[in-house]
C-alpha cells in the first residue's frame, strides 16, 4: 500500500518528464497526459477509501547531514487522502478538459506536460510529511505556474504576467524558506512530526511560523501579494482553473493545515494570519463586482474564498481542528474549477474572456448554463451545494472561535465573512445577470473573433479599460496588460456542434496563427473533444452539488451553525435582489451604477501592479549601481594595481637608459663599497 | 731586495706606466699599443714568476690575439688618428674615476698585502713544472677545461649571432 | 728568492688603472682596455698566489690559463656588440645618451590606447611570431 | 602506484599534445584515450580507495603523498568525467582559433592533471605545487583560445587579470602554508589535520586562517575578489570556461576545507563571521549583478559568483550540515555552471558573440535541444528544488541558521535571511535569460537561426541535464559519499 503513496507523486512527476522530453507528437503527449492524470485519480481514490494513517513513508531515504535529521518521508491520512483525490480528480477533468481547449496548439505536449508536472508538485505537498518536501512541491508549482502562465508567450502581456506570478511568489517564498528553517531548526529535523511535537522555543516558533504566513501569503495571494494572481489570468484557462481551484493558491492553507497544532497554540501567528485574510477577503470580493472582465472577477473572487479557508485556519478553535479550512479548499476547488472551466468554454464561444462579448451566450448549451449557474450559485454560498456548507462551517467555527476567547482575530474574522458573503452574492449576481441575460445572439458573427482580437478594449465598451501597466522587467520594456485571447472557434474545419446549427463557412482570411496539426486518430474527432469538454463541465458540476457527500468523510468539515446559516442566507438573498435591482432585472451591468472613476480604479486592481512595478525598477536600479560599483570601483584597485606596476617599470626603463658610464660608475662605486664593507666587517 | 726582486720591479714599474699610458693617453690607436706594451711586459712578471707557460700564453693570446682583436674594433669603429680633445670624459668624472681606482688599489693592496705579508719564496726550483701543469689541466681541471672550450665555442656563435642576426632583423624592419 | 709583495702590489695598481679607465674613458673600446687591465690584475694575483710553495693542484697557472681563454671569448663578445652599437647609433661614446628607439622597433613604446595591465605586455612578446 | 599513473597520463600525454607537430591528426586519439584512461582509472581509484605515499623531497620531508577521500572522490570524478566532456565537445567543434586544436587539448589535460594532483594530495607543499600546475595552462586558454571577435587587448587584459588574481592568491597561500607548516613541523595534511592547530597561539592561528583564506578566496572567488572571473570566463573559450567554473572554482573552496578549517579551526571560526557577511554580500550581489548583464558568459559567471557564496557562507557555519552543503553545493555549481557554459558557450560560437541585447531567433521553436538544457540549467541556477543546486543552497541556509556553537548567531540568521533573498533574485534573472533567450522576448524571427545541437555536443549535454535531474532527485548518492569523512575532519577539530 505504501506504494500507492509514492506512485501517487510518481506518476504525474514521470509524465510530466516523460511528456517534456519524449513526446513530440500530439496523440502521445494526449495519452500519456490523460492516462497518467486517470491513473493518478484512481490511486488517490485507493489512498483516500483506505488510508495508511502513517507518517513514515520513505522516499528516497533519509539524508546524511549530521547534525540535521532530515527522513523525507511521506504521510498517508485522511487529510491528504481527501485532498490527494480532490487534486487528482480536479487535475484529470482539467486535462480532459485542455485536450480540446488546445486542440489547435502546437505547444501542447509541453503544455500538458507541464500541468502533469504541476499536479506532482502538489500531490508531493499534500503527501509530504517533511518540510523539506513541502518546499520541493511548493517550488515545483511556482516554477511550472510561470511555464503555464506563460504558455503563450508570442504576447508581451503573457510572458510580463508570468514574470510577476514568478517573481511575487518567489519573494514571499524567502519568507516561506526562512520559516521553514526556522521551524526545522528547532527541532533539529525537517521531520513534520518531529517539528510539530518539539516543545520550548517559543520566540523562535513565533518567528517560523509568522515568517510562514508571510510565505503562504505569496502563493495564496493575501495582501499585500496578491496582484500576481489577477494577472496571471494571461495564461489559457485550463492554468487559470488548475492554480485557483486545487492546487497553488489552496497549498497555502493546506501548509498552515498541516501546521495547525502550533499553529494552535500561537496566538500571534493566527492574528497576523487572520488579519491578512481578512483584508483580503473583502477587498478582493469588492474588487471582484467591478471587474469587466469574467476570468479576472473570477481571479478576484478566488482571492476572496482562499482568504476565507485562511481564516478558518486563522480563527477556529484549536478543537475545531483543521476541518472548515480545508472543508472550503475542497468545496472551492469544484465550484471554482467549473467556473473557469465553463467560463473557458464561453469565452471559445463569444471570442474573448470579457463579460460584455459574452452577454447571452451563457444560454448556448445546456450544460454549459447549468454548469455556470451551479458554479456561480455555489460561489455565492446557496444551500444546498457545497459551498453554502463549507461556508458557513468556516463562519460558525470563526463565531465559535470568538465565542472562545479568540477575541479580535476572531471578531475581525467573523465581521470580514458576513461582508464576504455579501459581496460575493452581489458579484455573482452581477455576473450571472450579465451573463444570462444579453440579447441572445443565435450564432455567433461569422467575423466576431475579428472585433475582439484585441481582448481587453473591445469597441465601444467602457468596462475593458485596463490600465496598461509597466512592465517589471529588467529591461524596463513597457507593455501592455491585457487578458488571454481564448482560442477561435473560426477554423472552418471544426465548428463546435453543439454551438453552430447551420454552419456557415467562416472567413478564411481569419484562421488560426497556429496551424492545424497533422493529427487525425480518433482522439481527432470533433465529437469527442466536445464529449470530454463537457464532460469535463458535467463533473466538476456533480462535485459542486455533491462534494459535501464528500466532505462528510472528512472529521468537523461540515458544521453548520443555524444561526450563521440563517444570516447569510438572508444576506445572499438580499444581496441577490439589490443586484437585481439595480441591473434593472438584468437588463443592464450592475457594476455600471459605480462611478466611472472608482471602476476603472478597479479594474487596475487600486495600482497594486504600479506598486510592484516601482518595487522591479527600484531593483533594477539597485543593479544597475551593483554593476557600476563592481565596474568601476571594486575593479579600480586591480586596475590601479596593474597601472601603478607598469610606472614603476617604465620607471626602472628610464633609468636604465641612462648614461652608459654613469651606470658604469655606479656599479664600480658599488662595488668598491661592497669590497670595504667586505673587507673592513669580515675582520 | 734579491735579484728577482730588482728585475721584478723594473719590469712592473714599466708594466704599470705602460698601463697608465693605455688608459690616459689621447690617441685612441696609442691607447692599444700601450696596452700592447702593458700586457707584454707582464707576460716578463709572469716569467720573473716563474711561470713560464702562463708568460708565453700571455704573450700569444693577449698580445697575439686580443690587442690585434682590439686594434681591428678600433679601424671598424673608425678611429681617428691623432690627439682626441674628446676622447676622454668630462673633467668631474675623471676625478671620479681617479678616486674610485685609487680606492681600488688600496682596496686590494689592503686586502692582500697582509696575507702575502712578507713572505718569499724561492723560484729557482720551481714548485709547479709545465708538465706539472699540463697533467693538471688533462687530468683534475679537465672538466672545467672541456667547458671552457664550449664557453669558446658559444662565444665565438654568440659573437657572430651579435652582429649578423641583429643586424639582419633590423635591415629586414 | 722573490718577495710576493711586489706583484701583489702590481696587481692593485693594475686594478686601480683598469678601473681608472673604465670610467674615465668615453670610447667603448677604450672601456674595454680598462676591463682587460682588471683582467690581468686578477691573473698576476692568481699567478702570485700559485707561486707560493703552499698552492695547490697547479692552480694558480691553470686558472690563469682559463681565465686567459675567457678574456678571449669576453673581448670577442664585446667586441661584437660594440660593433653593432656603432653601426646602430653611428658612435660607441658611452657618455651620450642612448637612443633606444632608434632603429629598434621592438621595443617602442606601446600604442597609448593600449589600456592593459603590465602582462599584456609580456603576453604581446609571446604571441609574436 | 595506480594514483600515480592517474596523475601522470594527463600529464604526459598533455606534453605529447604540446609537443606534436599541429599537422599531426593523431591528436584526436591521443586526447581522447588519454581523457578516458583517466576517468577509467581516477573511477577504480575512487571506488578502491587506492593510496600511494613516499618519500619525494627528503631534504624538506615532502612526501609524494596521493589518496582519495570522501571530501575528494565526487570532485576527482566530476574533474575526470568533465574533461572527458570537454575533449568530446572541442573535437566535435570547429577548429578552435588562436592556436592548434592539440595545444587546447594539452592545455586541457595539463589543467586536469593538476586538478587531480590537488584533490589527490595530502601533503600541503605537493598540493600547492599542483595548485600552481593549472595556472599557465589556463593562462593560455583565455589568451591563445580566447573569444576573437574581440580585439587582443581585452583578451590580454582577461588573461593578465586572471593570472594577476590568482598568482597572487597563490602567493598568499604559500605563505600562509609555510607558515603552517614552519610551527606545526610536517607538511602532511594528515598530521596537520590531526593537530587542529593545537600548539599553535590563536594569533598565529589566526594569521594563518587569514592568510589561507585570503589566498584561496580570490580562486573561489569571495566577493571583493571576484573581479577576475567575469572578464576570465566571458573570453576563455567554452573548454576554458567549464574548466574554470567546474573545476578551478572548486579547489579554492576544496582547498578551504581541506587547508584551512582541518589545519587552523580556530582561526577560521574567529574569521566565520567574516566569511559569512561576504559569501552573503557576494549572493546578492551577484544576483543583482545578473539582472542587468548582457552578456550571457558574463552573466553566468557573476551567477557563479553568487552560488559560491552559498558555499562559502555553510563553510562560515562550522557545523556538519554547513560542511556536507558547501561539499554538495561545490559539485551542484561545478555540475550546473557546466551544463551553462557548454550550452552558452555553443550559442556564442554560433551567435558571434552573447550580448543579450541583439535580437535573436528565441530558441525554443528553432532549437529546441538547445532551449531545453538551457531551461534546465537556468532552472537549476535559481536553486528549483528537484535540480541539483536546491539542496547546496537550501541546506547551507538551514546550516547557517543553526551553526556550530560559537559563532555569531544573530549576525549567521541576518545572513540567512539576506541569502534567501539571493534565492528570489536568482529567480529574476535565471526567468529573464530563458525569457528573452528561450521564450524569445524582444527576439528577432527573421535573424539567422542556430544549428541545434548534435552528436557528441548533444551528447555531453544531455548527459550534464542527466547529472542535473539524477542529483537533484537523489542528492544522498553524493552526500553519503562525503558523510564519514566530513564528520572525521569535524570530528579532528572538535575533540
Amino acid at each position: 500500500m505504501t506504494w500507492v503513496v509514492r506512485l501517487v507523486v510518481l506518476v504525474p512527476a514521470l509524465a510530466g518528464l516523460a511528456g517534456l522530453l519524449l513526446a513530440r507528437s500530439r496523440p502521445a503527449a494526449q495519452r500519456i497526459a490523460v492516462g497518467a492524470a486517470v491513473a493518478t485519480t484512481v490511486l488517490a481514490l485507493i489512498q483516500w477509501v483506505a488510508p495508511l494513517g502513517t507518517g513514515d513513508i520513505d522516499t528516497f531515504g533519509a539524508l546524511p547531514l549530521g547534525d540535521l535529521s532530515a527522513p523525507l518521508h511521506l504521510l498517508s491520512d485522511e487529510l491528504s487522502g481527501l485532498i490527494g483525490f480532490v487534486v487528482a480528480f480536479v487535475v484529470l477533468t482539467i486535462q480532459a478538459y485542455t485536450v480540446w481547449y488546445l486542440r489547435e496548439d502546437a505547444r501542447y505536449p509541453q503544455f500538458a506536460a507541464g500541468v502533469s508536472l504541476f499536479a506532482a508538485g502538489m500531490l508531493l505537498l499534500v503527501q509530504s510529511a517533511d518540510l523539506v518536501l513541502t518546499l520541493v512541491g511548493w517550488e515545483i508549482m511556482g516554477w511550472c505556474s510561470w511555464l503555464l502562465i506563460g504558455h503563450d508567450s508570442e504576447r508581451a502581456a503573457a510572458r510580463r504576467a508570468a514574470y510577476k506570478a514568478f517573481m511575487v511568489t518567489r519573494i514571499a517564498d524567502i519568507a516561506m524558506v526562512v520559516g521553514l528553517i526556522t521551524l526545522s531548526v528547532r527541532a533539529r529535523s525537517t521531520d513534520l512530526f518531529a517539528v510539530l511535537t518539539e516543545p520550548g522555543r517559543t520566540g523562535l516558533l513565533t518567528f517560523g511560523l509568522v515568517c510562514v504566513v508571510f510565505g503562504i501569503a505569496g502563493k495564496s495571494g493575501l495582501v499585500p501579494f496578491h496582484d500576481w494572481l489577477p494577472d496571471a489570468m494571461e495564461g489559457p484557462t485550463p492554468v487559470s482553473a488548475l492554480i485557483h481551484a486545487a492546487t497553488m493558491v489552496a497549498a497555502g492553507s493546506y501548509v498552515i493545515a498541516r501546521l495547525f497544532s502550533l499553529y494552535a497554540g500561537n496566538d500571534a501567528a493566527r492574528t497576523v494570519l487572520a488579519v491578512l485574510a481578512a483584508i483580503t477577503m473583502v477587498y478582493a470580493a469588492a474588487l471582484a463586482f467591478a471587474q469587466s472582465d469574467l476570468k479576472r472577477l473570477l481571479a478576484y473572487s478566488t482571492l476572496s474564498q482562499v482568504a476565507i479557508m485562511l481564516s478558518a485556519l486563522a480563527a477556529a478553535p484549536a478543537a475545531f481542528g483543521v476541518g472548515p479550512g480545508m472543508g472550503h479548499l475542497v468545496g472551492h476547488a469544484f465550484f471554482k474549477a467549473l467556473l473557469f472551466l465553463g467560463g473557458g468554454w464561453l469565452a471559445v464561444i463569444a471570442g474573448s474572456t470579457a463579460l460584455a462579448p459574452m452577454a447571452g451566450h451563457v444560454r448556448s448549451g445546456v450544460v454549459l448554463r447549468w454548469g455556470m449557474a451551479i458554479g456561480f450559485a455555489a460561489l455565492a454560498g446557496v444551500p444546498p451545494l457545497v459551498g453554502f456548507f463549507t461556508k458557513d462551517t468556516v463562519i460558525d467555527a470563526a463565531l465559535e472561535g470568538a465565542a472562545d476567547g479568540a477575541g479580535f482575530r476572531a471578531w475581525v474574522v467573523v465581521v470580514a465573512l458576513f461582508a464576504t458573503v455579501l459581496l460575493t452574492a452581489a458579484y455573482c449576481t452581477r455576473a450571472w445577470l450579465v451573463l444570462a441575460n444579453g440579447p441572445q445572439p443565435a450564432r455567433r458573427p461569422a467575423n466576431g473573433a475579428l472585433e475582439v482580437e484585441r481582448v481587453g478594449a473591445p469597441a465601444g465598451s467602457v468596462t475593458n479599460s485596463r490600465l496598461a501597466g509597466v512592465a517589471w522587467s529588467p529591461d524596463g520594456a513597457v507593455v501592455a496588460a491585457g487578458t488571454e485571447r481564448p482560442p477561435e472557434q473560426t477554423s472552418a474545419g471544426e465548428p463546435d456542434p453543439e454551438l453552430v446549427d447551420e454552419t456557415p463557412p467562416a472567413p478564411s482570411e481569419h484562421r488560426p496563427s497556429v496551424q492545424v496539426a497533422p493529427w487525425r486518430g480518433w482522439w481527432s474527432d470533433t465529437e469527442l473533444l466536445a464529449l470530454l469538454r463537457t464532460a469535463s463541465v458535467a463533473a466538476l458540476a456533480a462535485g459542486s452539488v455533491l462534494g459535501t457527500l464528500l466532505l462528510l468523510t472528512l472529521p468537523g468539515s461540515i458544521h453548520v451553525g443555524w444561526l450563521s446559516a440563517v444570516v447569510s442566507v438572508l444576506l445572499i438573498a438580499g444581496a441577490a435582489w439589490a443586484v437585481w435591482v439595480v441591473a434593472r432585472r438584468g437588463q443592464r451591468d450592475a457594476a455600471d451604477v459605480l462611478p466611472q472613476p472608482v471602476r476603472a480604479a478597479a479594474v487596475a486592481g487600486l495600482g497594486a501592479d504600479t506598486a510592484y512595478a516601482a518595487f522591479g525598477r527600484a531593483v533594477v536600479a539597485t543593479a544597475r549601481l551593483v554593476v557600476f560599483l563592481d565596474r568601476d570601483v571594486l575593479d579600480a584597485y586591480p586596475r590601479a594595481f596593474a597601472a601603478t606596476t607598469r610606472a614603476v617599470g617604465r620607471a626602472g626603463q628610464r633609468t636604465h637608459r641612462a648614461v652608459p658610464s654613469l651606470g658604469l660608475i655606479g656599479v664600480v662605486a658599488g662595488v668598491v663599497v661592497v669590497a670595504v664593507l667586505g673587507v673592513t666587517v669580515w675582520r | 731586495m734579491t735579484t728577482r726582486d730588482i728585475v721584478f720591479v723594473v719590469v712592473g714599474v714599466i708594466t704599470a706606466l705602460s698601463g697608465l699610458l693605455a688608459v690616459s693617453t689621447r690617441h685612441v690607436v696609442h691607447a692599444a699599443l700601450w696596452l700592447l706594451v702593458c700586457l707584454g711586459s707582464l707576460a716578463g712578471c709572469y716569467i720573473v714568476l716563474g711561470q713560464e707557460l702562463v708568460g708565453i700564453v700571455q704573450l700569444l693570446v693577449y698580445v697575439g690575439a686580443i690587442v690585434v682583436l682590439v686594434l681591428f674594433a678600433l679601424m671598424l669603429t673608425r678611429a681617428p688618428i691623432g690627439p682626441q680633445p674628446d676622447i676622454d670624459a668630462p673633467v668631474w668624472q675623471r676625478v671620479v674615476a681617479a678616486l674610485l681606482g685609487a680606492a681600488t688599489t688600496a682596496l686590494v693592496a689592503a686586502a692582500t698585502l697582509p696575507v702575502i705579508g712578507q713572505q718569499s719564496v724561492d723560484l729557482d726550483t720551481p714548485v709547479v713544472t709545465t708538465q706539472q701543469i699540463a697533467s693538471a689541466i688533462f687530468g683534475t681541471w679537465v672538466w672545467p677545461f672541456e667547458l671552457l672550450s664550449v664557453l669558446l665555442l658559444v662565444a665565438l656563435v654568440g659573437a657572430f649571432a651579435v652582429s649578423r642576426v641583429v643586424l639582419a632583423r633590423r635591415s629586414r624592419s | 728568492m722573490i718577495h710576493l709583495q711586489w706583484p701583489v702590489m702590481l696587481a692593485a695598481v693594475l686594478a686601480g688603472l683598469g678601473v681608472y679607465g673604465v670610467i674615465a674613458r668615453r670610447n667603448a673600446v677604450l672601456v674595454l682596455i680598462g676591463v682587460e687591465l682588471i683582467l690581468n690584475a686578477a691573473n698576476l694575483l692568481l699567478v702570485t698566489a700559485g707561486s707560493r710553495p703552499d698552492a695547490p693542484l697547479a692552480a694558480g697557472s691553470v686558472v690563469t690559463l682559463f681565465v686567459v681563454t675567457i678574456a678571449a671569448a669576453e673581448i670577442s663578445i664585446a667586441l661584437a656588440v660594440i660593433l653593432v652599437m656603432f653601426r646602430r647609433f653611428g658612435h660607441i661614446d658611452l657618455t651620450a645618451v642612448p637612443d633606444l628607439t632608434k632603429g629598434a622597433p621592438e621595443h617602442t613604446e606601446r600604442d597609448p590606447t593600449d589600456r592593459t595591465d603590465p602582462a599584456a605586455l609580456a603576453a604581446e612578446e609571446v604571441s609574436e611570431p | 602506484m595506480a594514483v600515480t599513473i592517474l596523475v601522470l597520463v594527463p600529464l604526459v600525454a598533455a606534453i605529447l599534445l604540446l609537443a606534436m607537430p599541429p599537422v599531426s591528426g593523431a591528436d584526436r586519439a591521443v586526447a581522447l584515450v588519454a581523457s578516458v584512461a583517466t576517468a577509467g582509472l581516477a573511477v577504480v581509484v575512487s571506488a578502491l580507495r587506492l593510496e600511494v605515499d613516499v618519500m619525494w623531497i627528503r631534504a624538506l620531508g615532502i612526501r609524494w603523498h596521493l589518496a582519495p577521500d570522501g571530501i575528494s572522490i565526487a570532485l576527482i570524478l566530476l574533474t575526470v568525467l568533465l574533461t572527458v566532456g570537454i575533449v568530446l565537445h572541442t573535437l566535435h567543434g570547429p577548429p578552435p582559433e588562436g592556436g592548434t586544436r592539440s595545444t587546447l587539448l594539452g592545455c586541457v589535460l595539463l589543467v586536469e592533471a593538476g586538478a587531480l594532483g590537488t584533490f589527490l594530495a595530502r601533503d600541503a607543499l605537493l598540493f600547492f605545487v599542483a595548485f600552481e600546475v593549472v595556472l599557465v595552462p589556463m593562462w593560455v586558454l583565455i589568451r591563445r583560445f580566447g573569444d576573437h571577435h574581440r580585439t587582443d587587448a581585452v583578451r590580454a587584459d582577461a588573461a593578465g587579470r586572471f593570472i594577476f588574481f590568482t598568482v597572487l592568491g597563490s602567493t598568499l597561500m604559500l605563505v600562509g602554508i609555510l607558515f603552517l607548516v614552519y610551527h606545526q613541523g610536517s607538511s602532511d595534511l594528515g598530521v596537520l589535520a590531526a593537530a587542529h592547530g593545537s600548539g599553535m597561539p590563536h594569533g598565529v592561528q589566526l594569521a594563518v586562517a587569514a592568510l589561507l583564506l585570503a589566498g584561496l578566496g580570490i580562486k573561489v572567488p569571495i566577493w571583493p575578489l571576484h573581479t577576475w572571473l567575469p572578464a576570465a570566463h566571458t573570453i576563455a573559450p567554452t573548454a576554458g570556461s567549464v574548466l574554470l567554473a567546474a573545476v578551478l572554482l572548486k579547489m579554492g573552496t576544496y582547498g578551504i576545507v581541506r587547508l584551512a578549517v582541518a589545519t587552523v579551526p580556530d582561526g577560521v571560526a574567529t574569521l566565520s563571521p567574516v566569511l559569512a557577511v561576504l559569501g552573503v554580500v557576494g549572493i546578492v550581489w551577484g544576483g543583482l549583478a545578473c539582472l542587468v548583464e548582457r552578456d550571457l558568459k558574463r552573466l553566468v559567471a557573476y551567477s557563479s559568483v553568487a552560488h559560491m557564496g552559498f558555499v562559502v557562507l555553510a563553510l562560515a557555519s562550522g557545523s556538519h550540515t554547513g560542511l556536507q552543503a558547501a561539499l554538495f553545493g561545490n559539485i551542484a555549481h561545478g555540475v550546473v555552471a557546466s551544463l551553462l557554459f557548454f550550452v552558452v558557450g555553443d550559442l556564442k560560437e554560433q551567435w558571434g558573440s552573447a550580448d543579450l541585447a541583439v535580437a535573436r531567433v528565441a530558441l525554443r521553436d528553432t532549437a529546441p535541444r538547445f532551449g531545453l538544457p538551457l531551461v534546465f540549467g537556468f532552472a537549476a541556477a535559481l536553486g528549483l528544488p528537484g535540480l541539483v543546486s536546491f539542496w547546496g543552497e537550501f541546506l547551507a541556509l538551514y546550516a547557517a541558521w543553526f551553526p556550530a556553537p560559537g559563532r555569531p548567531v544573530a549576525l549567521l540568521r541576518v545572513c540567512v535571511v539576506l541569502g534567501a533573498v539571493g534565492l528570489a533574485i536568482a529567480a529574476g534573472y535565471a526567468v529573464r535569460v530563458i525569457r528573452i533567450v528561450w521564450a524569445g522576448e524582444g527576439s528577432d524571427p527573421a535573424a539567422s537561426p542556430v544549428r541545434d545541437l548534435r552528436g557528441a555536443r548533444r551528447a555531453v549535454v544531455v548527459a550534464l541535464v542527466g547529472a542535473t535531474v539524477v542529483l537533484g532527485v537523489g542528492p544522498q548518492l553524493l552526500l553519503h559519499l562525503s558523510n564519514a569523512d566530513a564528520a572525521g575532519l569535524l570530528e579532528a577539530v572538535r575533540r
